[in-house]
């Protein structure tokens, strides 16, 4: 597991818990305001390849956990790469009431879909994000489809069965 | 009939007596030019008739011409007279309203005794006299370009001092030789004796008093001084200099070479000086954007191309050199007429700041148009049958070398159209920034720029109008025998 | 296959016309075109029954509608039915336009197609195998036959239901109506 | 009906329609279509006279002399017809631009100095009218300010050195044979010497050829055609540029004769293969540079260079038939290129003064008649069988493959298809495709635009279907320069070795067109559709940006673009920068040190001396 | 007699061209191993196509189909199959030339006017690909009217007639083999059908074509297979006495061409330029200078 990663991670950064449930995965769990220089770090240590970004629905806890998944293209020539791969998991929990966060996008480019697919789905706003508008869904909807407490079959019965069929008048 | 001595006697009587008419009141002061080249002018058109039959010869104190000093008024002089005139008498008026500010009087003075000088130079049968009036020309026209009291005016005076007085050094000198060997000072005398010395003791008088001359005719190595006289001079002076004052250089050229000393073989290398001339002076008059500075090039390129025809020496040859340096006259004057008000109402001399001027000023602009245009040789105008004349001339010669010559004179036209019409599309295809009310030039400016075009589209559709004293004026230069048996009888 | 008859064609060379000469616009919907790839090529060959796929719906005159059917390519399923010229057959693959398939309960697919443009012909399977869709052609042949095909009429004739129910579920439309709405009420087919 | 009158009208007509503008403006434009259209009539009174008469003496004791024959009439009848068309074309498009009289000025000088050229009888008043056209046109160019004067410039200065080649070209025949009179001098001419005879092709040559727009010397044309106002490119781009041919036809056929002048030169390097084969290269380098462009009026003026091609092919073998197609393909390109700029006027008028083929589209939808006006004008310089530019073809090519002379007619038919190229290019980025939102609301280009289009495009279907009718007239003027006459039918051509007959063609046509709308009525009625409702994958059509224009042919592009730039172009561009520099280095001379002054003149002084002391050569 | 000729010469050349069709597809199905459409399919497809009610985008969109039909009849009236040659004293080869453009430009004017960049682009590339064919044909038809010094393609097959074929005969052999080399070309099949590329630009300028302009041309398609051909066989095989023996040439050079090309892959445009432009157009260049060798 990469140690040095590891104690480098913590050496830097106060409020940071690093697990390595798996030989190949690192977990690192960090507050909400600290995620942008963890991800500049982990970027500038070899970490250039931001694989997703998706979010964790925890209706109990009533927050949403964004998960950030990078991993390391280039393999020698960088402080921290070793030579089995290793992808970093980075998680942070934010309100479920009004769910706010800053968009990553000065640090990796390519997250912009990822957030504006969060944005329609779980309808997370990200501010200073060029363009969130609708990706994937054609109708709007009250509650944001992904989140828990969306009902589908409530859902289909109220917008899909309510379309009358299209008898033929019988001649 | 009439003496020919007026021509002369009345411009320089008026010139000394002007002082006093100022004493009475300053305003008449302008108006004595006008006068004294409206009799000038007169005198010289009535002169013509019958000069054409028979040069007049006239004493001065009675002794006959190998010794006494004897003016020739043959068709030659009369015509040069009467160009002078008429352009004096335009610019006289065209000063009335230009010339506001300064000594006045001095200018007006200056202006008579130059054009006494030129008249005289034209006139005279004795080269000591043609030194003489040739001074009186030069030094009233130094006195006149560092008329504008700033640094440019006074400075290219003193340049135009200095090599006038070189030049005219090497004419006395030569003139004293020409003295020691043969004695006489007349021309018809020197004429009838050159063939018998020997030819090199000939050959330095002959040019050093052709190179004397040649500073004046502004032909190529010696004419460095011209560009900075013309454009630092007033616009009314310039068009004088660019008009009359080089010609008369040129045609004193012209007489000592062909009447003089009739050396033949010298043409080849006038003809290759002539056409060296017009390629740098339109080049330099292409590089140029001060319009007096392009102007003045432009008259450096013209006298080439005159100097180029006259030393073809056919005559057909001899009458475009003529027609040419009349309509040279003509188209330069005016140009510099209109280029005069046209600085004076953009108040700066650089080309882009005529841009819309064809708004502003209509009628000068088209007067500078159709002087542009008479200058290239178009059609309508009277640039085209002189150019015609001279083409043909050189093709007539059917010499391979000829061809060659005017392949690279027409070269030079077309840099010359170039440049022109690069001014003319500023005139009127750009648009006027700033004021752009429509205020032409005063009617006083207006009328010579008038009777310029009226002269122009006049000889150049009906040239038949000049032809013949052109033909009769070469003649006389080409067959030395003749002027020197009506001069000696 | 009646093709060789002579008679058939002189009595009614449109129908048969028709019957021997269906072009499938080469569509993708749903999952169902992996199924149309072998259906064309050389080990079942369509083209002996003058079925051959073809780029454009003004070309065509079949519509498969193969697999489930999302919000957004009901949008384009709609737009290129439109497009086609007028004697045109759709046929329904797989279970998932019969009546929303596996996906009876998502946010985000159709569950009965025909509510939206009208269905000649349905197969049914959670991805019908090929001879199954050569069963739908000969079934289509005979729907032809009795003009019972008249997916195309039922459209003219209830446009202003179908229309309704599209502008239900997308709320406004880019395109105009394809007939003009207003004398649609008493319109007989 | 005297010629001075004709010409007397003529600049008349021109100075009247000024003096009424600043008078009262609203007279000047009838007036000036009056004018224009009276010419037209008075021209076609002298059909078939031949008459002479001297109309000035003044000049230098050489008599003006004007003089018609059937070449003349026919050039004139062209001028005038296409210069009062052009005149009621700018009726609408000049109406509300400003200097509007100087407009009109310069327009009819340059049509009445055409006249002057084609009527003159002897050399001095050919070069008076072409000096006056030359200006005139100047003044036009650089009529819209901005980047014209640049072309204007150019134009001035090629003119120049054309005119200066024929002055001097003029006057050594002046010089040798002591008259200008063309009449005398086609009796004259043919006896002198071959050498002379070149030299005089060289002159005359380098004129006609800077004006006909031939390859190394037509670096004015594109830029002169696209910026000077698009009613006047009628006059320029159909006679004016055609003059040039009006010189070869005169030096060639008139002066010195066929047979004499083209077999000049050695073996290979005879006059008539360097002619055909200039020919031949500017339809090939043009025809593809003009598929580069993507402004109207520039590709518009590189195909009339590639035209000019095909005209001195026609003429340059000196056979009856290659003559007449010469003659007829001058007067054919005349048409359509006319019919083609003033259908680009009308697109301009409408759309504000855009030409840029990448932002226009769709306009057949808001202009048809220029429309048609534009198809039928592209069909013409395609050549297209029921055309009058296939007939005219067809006798190039012709005497081409029976001349023997296989790779010039490939090279001629290449650039048939070059033009069938940039000819879709045009009409398509104009009218086809999808129309841009802001051009929505563009209306019908106004009658005065209309008519001119109309009359050209039945010019064209007339003369494809019948070309009996101007065949007739070419004829006479093949037999008045010495050839047999070909037997010329209302519908062709007849000659053993292929014959031409239009009316088989348009029968055939017209059945086959029945016929097949015929088939096609049987089938259901069609039913029109909006543009938005095209295939699209089932997407929305994304507006504005639906229409494929830029790098129309990207892939030819690729292949052709590195080697068909326009190298003359370049060169004239560093020639003049070149003589900049020069002249800025001798203006050095004039250091403005007064020592320097006074040396040049004792240096003078001294290598005069010194050079007779030595060489004593004075 | 003329009036005869005039009315069988087109349904004769509507007959082979649609035979042609049927048996392209029905070679190309055995080459992919499986059994093909009948023989007729084409001919179904025209009748269910004109059965169909279609759309059009405004008057040039129709009048352009209706034109380049009309245009590839009349070019057919120019083509002497056998003895039947109705219209050959009016122009020759010449005539034949430009008419055979005429086709194309009339689809590209209806193409434009369908506002759709899958037209256009279609179109260019149609126009491009022609511009690429044209330069080595003009050589070789230049070739052909050089060596028998006549336009009129009447003659040359009476030339032919009497003489050898001028596919044998020593000039002419490379310019028949360069024709060769572009039939497909000028016929549009398989490696040449940039132009009407279903997957790249969806059929390209018949992308908005409906029910009966679909049909015309298709018609068209068929005509311009007999068209290419028969000028290949009237040209340089000599163009048979009588019509069946035309019909049987024709076809042998059909069917070995399809076998050939129906193994090819479609060709980019640059490659099929980069193609046209060098090889076939070298012979057919060596081609003319040889005929002019022999000619001085």
């Amino acid at each position: 597991m990469n140690r040095s990663l590891k104690e480098k991670l913590e050496a830097t950064f106060s409020d940071i818990k690093v697990a390595a449930p798996e030989d190949d995965r690192m977990v690192i769990t960090t507050r909400k305001d600290a995620v942008l220089s963890v991800l500049n770090f982990l970027k500038t240590g070899g970490y250039q390849h931001l694989g997703l970004v998706s979010c964790v629905d925890w209706i109990e806890d009533n927050e949403f956990e964004l998960v950030y998944i990078l991993s390391a293209y280039l393999q020698d020539n960088y402080e921290y790469s070793i030579k089995e791969k290793t992808n970093i998991i980075l998680k942070t929990r934010i309100s479920r009431e009004n769910p706010q966060f800053m968009t990553i996008i000065p640090v990796f480019a390519n997250a912009e879909p990822y957030e504006r697919e969060l944005h329609e789905l779980f309808g997370i706003h990200f501010e200073g994000h060029p363009r969130q508008i609708p990706l994937l869904l054609e109708r709007d909807y009250s509650i944001p489809p992904f989140r828990k407490d969306f009902d589908t079959r409530e859902y289909v019965k109220e917008v899909f069965d309510n379309i009358p069929v299209v008898e033929e008048k019988k001649k | 009939m009439v003496n020919p001595v007026l021509l002369i006697a009345v411009p320089l009587g008026l010139a000394f007596a002007l002082p006093l008419f100022g004493l009475i009141s300053k305003r008449i002061v302008k108006y004595i030019p006008v006068v004294a080249f409206i009799f000038n002018f007169a005198l010289a058109l009535r002169l013509i008739p019958d000069v054409l039959k028979q040069a007049i010869v006239v004493e001065i104190g009675g002794f006959p011409p190998p010794f006494g000093i004897n003016l020739v008024a043959g068709p030659v002089g009369v015509l040069f007279s009467a160009l002078i005139a008429l352009a004096g008498l335009l610019v006289a008026v065209y000063a009335l309203a230009y010339i506001t500010e300064g000594p006045k009087e001095k200018y007006h003075m200056l202006y008579l005794l130059l054009l006494a000088g030129a008249t005289g130079v034209v006139l005279t049968g004795d080269i000591f006299n043609l030194f003489v009036f040739f001074e009186i020309l030069c030094i009233s026209s130094y006195a006149l370009v560092a008329y504008i009291g700033d640094r440019a005016g006074i400075e290219s005076a003193i340049k135009y001092l200095i090599q006038g007085a070189v030049g005219s050094s090497f004419l006395l000198i030569g003139i004293g030789l020409l003295y020691g060997l043969f004695g006489t000072l007349n021309m018809a005398d020197l004429a009838q004796q050159i063939e018998s010395a020997s030819s090199i003791s000939v050959f330095v008088p002959m040019v050093l008093i052709i190179t004397g001359l040649g500073v004046e005719a502004a032909i190529f190595p010696l004419n460095a001084w011209l560009p900075d006289a013309h454009s630092s001079a007033p616009s009314s002076i310039s068009a004088i200099l660019s008009g009359i004052a080089i010609e008369v250089g040129l045609y004193a050229v012209v007489r000592v070479l062909f009447t003089i000393f009739g050396a033949t073989n010298m043409f080849m290398f006038f003809a290759f000086l002539g056409v060296l001339t017009l390629l740098i002076g339109e080049m330099c008059a292409f590089a140029q954007n001060n319009i007096k500075r392009m102007l003045a090039y432009s008259s450096i390129g013209q006298m080439g191309l005159i100097v180029f025809a006259m030393a073809i020496a056919t005559s057909y040859a001899l009458t475009g050199g003529l027609f040419q340096l009349v309509s040279h006259t003509l188209g330069k004057g005016l140009l510099f007429l209109t280029a005069g008000y046209m600085i004076y109402r953009s108040g700066s001399m650089e080309i882009s700041a005529f841009e819309g001027m064809g708004k502003r000023m209509p009628l000068t602009s088209l007067a500078f148009t159709i002087g542009a245009f008479s200058l290239v040789g178009l059609p309508p105008f009277v640039g085209f049958p002189s150019k015609f004349l001279i083409v043909r001339a050189a093709l007539a010669k059917e010499e391979i070398l000829f061809t060659v010559l005017i392949g690279l004179v027409l070269l030079g036209t077309v840099i010359e159209g170039a440049y022109f019409f690069r001014v003319v599309q500023v005139l009127y295809f750009k648009k006027a920034n700033g004021n752009s009310e429509r205020k032409d030039a005063p009617v006083a400016g207006l009328i010579p720029m008038v009777v310029f075009v009226a002269f122009i589209l006049v000889m150049g559709i009906y040239p038949q109008l000049v032809i013949e004293v052109l033909n009769s004026a070469a003649s006389e230069l080409l067959h030395r025998m003749e002027y020197i048996r009506s001069v000696l009888g | 296959m009646d093709r060789n008859q002579i008679i058939k064609w002189l009595k009614a060379p449109a129908k048969m016309g028709h019957k021997y000469s269906l072009h499938a616009i080469y569509f993708c919907t749903g999952c169902g075109i992996i199924e149309v790839p072998p259906v064309i090529t050389a080990r079942w060959d369509a083209e002996r029954f003058g079925v051959i796929p073809v780029a454009t719906p003004r070309q065509a005159n079949l519509f498969l509608i193969t697999g489930y059917v999302s919000v957004k390519t009901l949008k384009a399923i709609i737009r290129t039915y439109e497009q086609m010229p007028s004697p045109k057959f759709t046929v329904g693959f797989g279970s998932c336009p019969i009546n929303g398939g596996m996906y009876w309960d998502s946010y985000n697919t159709i569950k009965r197609l025909d509510k939206y443009i009208p269905i000649d012909g349905w197969i049914a399977g959670c991805m019908p195998r090929p001879e199954a869709i050569f069963v739908a052609v000969t079934h289509l042949w005979t729907l032809i036959d009795k003009d019972m095909a008249d997916g195309y009429k039922r459209y003219r004739s209830n446009y202003h239901l179908y229309r309704a129910n599209q502008e239900q579920l997308f709320g406004e439309l880019e395109w105009p109506p394809l007939f003009p709405l207003e004398d649609q009420v008493e319109q007989i087919a | 009906m005297s010629l001075e009158l004709l010409l007397i009208v003529a600049f008349g007509g021109a100075l009247l329609s000024y003096l009424f503008g600043k008078i009262c403006p609203q007279i000047r434009d009838p007036f000036a279509v009056i004018s224009s259209v009276a010419l037209a009539v008075m021209m076609a009174f002298l059909y078939g006279k031949t008459m002479e008469s001297p109309f000035y003496f003044g000049f230098l004791g050489l008599p003006l002399i004007l003089r018609t024959n059937m070449l003349a009439w026919f050039f004139a009848m062209a001028i005038s017809i296409l210069g009062a068309l052009s005149v009621i074309f700018s009726w609408d498009y000049v109406k509300d631009r400003e200097r509007t009289d100087f407009y009109y000025l310069m327009l009819l000088l340059a049509n009445a100095s055409m006249l002057g050229i084609v009527f003159a009888g002897d050399f001095v008043s050919f070069f008076v009218f072409w000096e006056i056209m030359s200006w005139s046109t100047f003044l036009l160019i650089s009529y819209n300010r901005g980047r014209a004067l640049g072309a204007g410039m150019k134009y001035i200065i090629m003119s120049i050195v054309g005119s200066v080649s024929m002055l001097i070209g003029m006057l050594s025949l002046y010089a040798i044979y002591g008259t200008l009179h063309i009449a005398t001098l086609s009796k004259l001419v043919p006896s002198a010497s071959s050498g002379y005879l070149l030299f005089l092709f060289i002159l005359f040559g380098i004129a006609f050829a800077i004006k006909n727009a031939l390859m190394p010397l037509h670096t004015w044309l594109p830029d002169a055609y696209a910026e000077s106002p698009t009613s006047f490119n009628g006059v320029l781009s159909g006679m004016l540029t055609r003059m040039g041919m009006y010189g070869f036809l005169l030096i060639i056929y008139v002066i010195v004769g066929a047979a004499r002048a083209l077999n000049l030169g050695p073996g290979i390097f005879k006059f008539n293969y360097i002619l055909a084969w200039l020919g031949a290269i500017t339809i090939v380098v043009s025809t593809f540079i003009a598929l580069l462009q993507n402004d109207a009026k520039q590709l518009l003026g590189w195909s009339a260079i590639g035209q000019g091609g095909y005209m001195i092919l026609g003429i340059a073998f000196g056979t009856s038939l290659g003559l007449a197609g010469g003659i007829f393909h001058t007067l054919n390109h005349a048409v359509y290129i006319v019919l083609l700029f003033m259908s680009v006027g009308a697109v301009q008028y409408r759309t504000g003064g855009q030409r840029d083929l990448d932002s226009l589209g769709g306009l057949i939808k808001r202009m048809p008649v220029s429309f048609i006006g534009a198809l039928l004008g592209i069909s013409g310089l395609i050549g297209i069988p029921l055309t009058n530019g296939f007939v005219s073809k067809w006798l190039i090519y012709k005497t081409l493959i029976l001349e023997g002379h296989p790779f010039l007619a490939f090279a001629a038919l290449i650039g048939t298809w070059g033009c069938i190229l940039y000819c879709y290019k045009f009409v398509h980025h104009i009218f086809l495709g999808q129309l841009p939102e802001k051009y929505k609301m563009v209306a019908r280009a106004p009658f005065s635009m209309q008519l001119p289009m109309i009359i050209l495009s039945l010019v064209i279907l007339l003369f494809g279907i019948l070309p009996g009718i101007p065949l007739k007239v070419i004829n006479t003027i093949g037999t008045s320069f010495g050839f047999q006459s070909l037997n010329v039918t209302t519908w062709g051509i007849a000659s053993e070795t292929g014959t031409l007959n239009t009316i088989n063609i348009f029968a055939a046509v017209v059945a086959a067109c029945v016929i097949v709308w015929l088939i096609f009525k049987a089938g259901p009625k069609a039913v029109p559709v909006a543009q938005e409702d095209t295939y699209a994958a089932g997407a929305a059509i994304p507006k504005d940006r639906y229409h494929y224009t830029v790098d129309f042919y990207n892939p030819l592009y690729r292949m052709i673009s590195p080697y068909f730039k326009d190298f003359i172009g370049g060169f004239c561009i560093k020639l003049a920068g070149w003589t900049q520099n020069v002249c800025h280095g001798i203006r050095q001379m004039y250091t403005g040190y007064i020592g320097h002054y006074v040396m040049y003149i004792v240096l003078f002084l001294a290598l005069l001396i010194f050079v007779q002391l030595k060489w004593s050569l004075w | 007699m003329r009036i005869v000729e005039v009315i069988l010469a087109p349904i004769l050349a509507l007959l082979i061209g649609m035979f042609f069709l049927g048996l392209a597809r029905k070679i190309m199905a055995r080459i992919h191993w499986r059994y093909g459409p009948p023989i007729t399919q084409p001919v179904i497809d025209v009748i269910r196509l004109f059965s169909q009610k279609s759309v059009s985008h405004g008057n040039m969109f129709t009048l352009g189909v209706l034109f380049s039909l009309a245009c590839s009849l009349v070019l057919i009236l120019f083509l002497p199959m056998g003895k039947i040659c109705p219209l050959s004293s009016s122009g020759g080869m010449l005539v034949i030339l430009y008419v055979m453009l005429l086709a194309p430009f009339g689809i590209a004017l209806s193409g434009g006017e369908a506002a759709n960049p899958n037209a256009s682009i279609g179109i260019s590339r149609k126009l491009t690909l022609a511009l690429g064919y044209e330069v080595p044909l003009l050589v070789i038809l230049l070739a052909v009217m050089t060596h028998y010094k006549t336009l009129s393609i009447v003659n040359i097959v009476s030339m032919q007639q009497n003489t050898s074929w001028a596919l044998t005969s020593l000039p002419l052999f490379l310019s028949g083999i360069a024709y060769i080399l572009i039939l497909p070309a000028i016929l549009g099949i398989r490696p040449f059908e940039i132009t009407q590329a279903a997957q790249e630009i969806s059929s390209g300028p018949m992308v908005e074509y409906g029910g009966s302009f679909l049909a015309l041309a298709t018609i068209q398609h068929g005509l311009n297979l007999f068209i290419g051909i028969a000028l290949f066989v009237n040209l340089f095989l000599g163009g048979a006495g009588n019509p069946p023996i035309f019909f049987l040439k024709m076809l042998v050079v059909f069917v070995l061409g399809l076998f050939i090309n129906a193994a090819l892959p479609r060709l980019r445009i640059e490659q099929a330029m980069r193609y046209l432009w060098r090889w076939p157009t070298l012979i057919a260049f060596i081609g003319m200078i040889i005929v002019l060798i022999i000619r001085r």
